[in-house]
């Protein structure tokens, strides 16, 4: 297999130095990452260890107490609207409103983010929601919404992916072919930064970046 | 330009430099709010129109003026946080808007007092009373929304965001204010004009408005203390001052 | 001096009770404010002390439950949370 | 793509075509390479042309779904305005029905309603979305915020503004309002609702991330409404009395434009601490 030419000198996304303080409590300090195309990289701790704020931290949501994050060299709050063209976040929540329709929620999360939306029905049915295009959202499950707002990946033009657990609420199959989706989208210089409760099944232990939060840092910098 | 500052946007520095800043800063509001105070009250000729009541002037002009003075203080402090995202002027802007609450209220309570003698009512809808009341709101609501938020530094920012706002409508408020009040109570002039005074009335009133101004300096650094402390808690050199402290 | 005696001070040509109702109310509120800012130097650093001895505690039973951890390790080779 | 289908092969070809400083067009079909092709020099080059289109693409696309949503969701476009008519129909049942009394507070409790009206319907602007996540999405677009803020707030207006401009002169025949006041009271209310959204927008949006932000709201945003108020009112008033009321009209005017500028940014920033 053809691997891209790795940019050695400036990585797709990198942290430098980041601190987090939640609740008066130190998450992690002075963290420093390098995510280059073709990462997989996962993130792992206990609950409360400060991994969705890693990732909102990663994805200009929130900002550190300290420390800043890159995007090809540059700090994200400076080329927001460019590092925001080239990022897809999925979050806890789903971002689908109850009053529209599962192809109409599709259809606005792709245009907001500048995706062509004229293939929408084909993803929906890959996240198994055929028949579903057309009933109010208010109509479907968690599960669904989830899945909804993942039909996105199938077409995102985003080279990276911030995903936070991606897999609740998904069935096995699910899983097996998001994690093939995972794969090729590393394969084409994509990269992926994820958390997860379940292990990758499919994904080779070899090809994930691990960053490990624990919690011992309550006190902090002593 | 901004080279010489960095120091002192340390917080250790600041808090350090801080408290050698107190002592001098009781000094001065004691020396001055005292002579300016016992000036006012026993020495300073009574006003031939409003008699004795016009000493309530020595502290409602100063608490005014410096409510406002507060409010500009911390729309500046909440600019440059935004701007240059410095984390010490969140913490000061924390520490002022308290005090400012409390001129202005104290304003409002005296201008009341000042205004039953001399209007025969408690309340009047005088252009400066009505902004100096939604002034109060204002502080009010920039209290009210740091209390809000759990996060310090989140509760500094979105403050801090409302103050600006804030403050860009200030000067709307008050001229639409003026502007109303001169079309619905042109007759009324108010009394709380600037009177043409004499020295030995303008003496006090600068000791009292000096005091005053480092009382407030005073409470300020007193509460921006605090700010700094519960915002760092979780620096070594926090940890080690508590130690000190405690032991 | 303005005033003859004290009684006249008090009585401020007989608008006593507003210029007194001014100046009492701004001592009050400026005295309050003044104390409260001053206490809460030892209450924030009271609060930092009783959260620093409850880390403390926190990371002792850490260690503790690590301590463990291993030793079951050893026993049964595999730990599960 | 069809993942199942995907062979090593199709991504070899797929890989080879990848610029790898600018990664577009991933997630294309794994068996449409020509397509994909096409479809991904298109976004390659796209890139410059549409961000001149995308701020009136980005401001339509939200004003729609807002829309949208609003359309499926009457209560939220009728309370407000059922509010507004329950508190004007209040008044004379509290102040006793002389007409006279009437017309001469008409103004005033027609815009106070409203001001009521609109704090109450301000909370729905961002709370929602807020609460399911698509506000994170929105703020993580590559549209600048304001112009997504904007149509957010033109939506808001169209929904509870327009209909209590609408419906006021109704109100007014109720109040006995001057007969030369009406054209005071459309244009004041015209240009005055507006402010009321925006203004109300930066309030909300700095309240959206508090769990009891409802009291707290009116705290913020009321007092930043006296001027609006103030120069409504006077100017109906002066209407009345047959005078050119045209000067209370600009400055509301003023107003407009300047929170049209000012606080689309404002709520930006405002939004930015709340989903922190």
């Amino acid at each position: 297999m053809k691997t891209l030419p790795k940019q050695t000198s400036t990585p797709l996304l990198s942290a430098v130095k980041l601190t987090c303080i939640r609740e008066e409590r130190l998450l992690f300090d002075e963290l420093s990452v390098e995510i280059n195309a073709g990462d997989i990289v996962q993130v792992e701790g206990p609950n409360g260890s400060g991994k969705t704020s890693l990732l909102r931290i990663l994805s200009g949501l929130s900002q550190p107490y300290d420390g800043q994050v890159h995007y090809k060299g540059q700090a994200i709050h400076r080329c927001r609207e460019d590092f925001h063209e080239n990022l897809l976040y999925f979050g806890h929540l789903a971002g689908v409103k109850g009053e529209m329709t599962a192809e109409e929620n599709l259809d606005f999360n792709l245009a907001l983010h500048g995706n062509k939306t004229d293939q929408s029905l084909a993803y929906l049915s890959k996240v198994n929601l055929s028949g579903f295009e057309d009933s109010l959202a208010s109509h479907l499950s968690a599960g669904q919404h989830r899945r909804i707002a993942l039909a996105r990946l199938y077409q995102s033009h985003a080279p990276i992916w911030i995903l936070d657990e991606p897999f609740t609420a998904i069935d096995k199959q699910g899983v097996a072919s998001l994690e093939k989706l995972f794969t090729t989208h590393a394969q084409r210089g994509g990269c992926i930064i994820l958390t997860t409760h379940q292990d990758l099944i499919s994904i080779k232990p070899e090809q994930i970046k691990k960053i490990t939060l624990d919690d011992s840092y309550d006190s902090a910098f002593d | 330009m901004w080279k010489w500052l960095h120091p002192y946007a340390n917080p250790e520095v600041s808090y350090h430099l801080t408290n050698r800043l107190l002592p001098w800063l009781s000094a001065f509001s004691a020396i001055f709010l005292s002579i300016g105070l016992v000036w006012a009250l026993l020495f300073a000729p009574a006003d031939y129109q409003q008699g004795h009541s016009f000493r309530i002037f020595y502290i409602h002009v100063p608490a005014a003026s410096l409510s406002m003075g507060i409010y500009v203080s911390m729309a500046i402090a909440a600019f440059s946080s935004l701007v240059w995202q410095l984390k010490l002027a969140d913490a000061s802007a924390a520490a002022m808007a308290p005090v400012g609450a409390a001129f202005t209220a104290i304003a409002l309570i005296t201008g009341a007092a000042w205004g039953k003698p001399m209007w025969g009512t408690w309340w009047i809808w005088d252009a400066r009373l009505t902004s100096e009341l939604i002034l109060l709101f204002l502080y009010l609501g920039v209290i009210a929304l740091h209390n809000a938020f759990e996060d310090k530094n989140l509760a500094g920012k979105a403050a801090g965001i409302l103050t600006l706002v804030g403050v860009v409508n200030i000067p709307i408020i008050k001229y639409s204010v003026e502007w109303w009040n001169t079309l619905h109570q042109g007759s009324t002039v108010s009394k709380l004009g600037k009177p043409s005074m004499s020295l030995d009335m303008l003496w006090p009133f600068i000791f009292c408005f000096i005091g005053f101004s480092f009382l407030v300096a005073l409470i300020i650094c007193l509460r921006f203390r605090n700010e700094i402390l519960a915002r760092n808690s979780i620096r070594p050199w926090v940890r080690e001052l508590v130690k000190k402290h405690n032991s | 001096m303005q005033f003859n005696s004290f009684s006249d001070f008090i009585n401020m040509g007989g608008y006593g009770f507003y210029v007194w109702l001014s100046f009492g109310t701004a001592a009050l509120i400026l005295t309050a404010l003044l104390i409260s800012s001053k206490a809460g130097h030892q209450q924030i650093i009271d609060q930092i002390a009783k959260r620093k001895q409850r880390e403390d505690k926190l990371r002792q039973a850490r260690e503790l439950r690590k301590q463990q951890n291993v030793q079951q390790k050893t026993e049964l080779n595999e730990v599960t949370e | 793509m069809t993942l199942k289908t995907q062979s090593t092969q199709e991504t070899e070809k797929l890989t080879a075509i990848i610029d790898d400083s600018v990664i577009k067009g991933l997630a294309l079909e794994g068996d449409t390479l020509h397509n994909s092709e096409l479809q991904n020099s298109e976004l390659t080059s796209n890139a410059q042309s549409s961000a001149q289109l995308s701020y009136r693409h980005a401001f339509m696309l939200v004003l729609k779904r807002d829309l949208t949503i609003a359309m499926r969701h009457k209560d939220d476009i009728i309370n407000p305005l059922l509010f507004f008519v329950i508190v004007i129909t209040l008044f004379p049942l509290g102040i006793g029905p002389e007409a006279q009394t009437l017309s001469r507070i008409a103004p005033g409790i027609i815009w106070v309603a409203a001001l009521l009206a609109t704090l109450l319907s301000l909370d729905r602007l961002f709370k929602s979305d807020h609460l399911d996540g698509s506000l994170e999405q929105m703020l993580l677009s590559p549209h600048p915020i304001f112009v997504l803020v904007l149509a957010k707030i033109f939506a808001h207006w169209l929904i509870t503004g327009l209909p209590i401009i609408l419906i006021a002169p109704l109100l007014a025949v109720l109040l006995h309002l001057d007969e030369n006041s009406y054209s005071a009271l459309f244009l004041t209310l015209l240009l005055g609702t507006p402010v009321l959204s925006l203004l109300g927008a930066v309030g909300v949006a700095l309240t959206v991330g508090i769990k009891k932000g409802g009291v707290l709201l009116s705290l913020l945003v009321l007092p930043l409404y006296i001027p609006v108020l103030i120069f409504a009112t006077s100017a109906i008033d002066t209407a009345a009395l047959g005078l050119p009321y045209s000067g209370q009209l600009a400055i509301i005017a003023a107003l407009f434009f300047g929170s049209l500028t000012l606080a689309p940014f404002a709520v930006g920033a405002a939004l930015k601490v709340s989903t922190n």
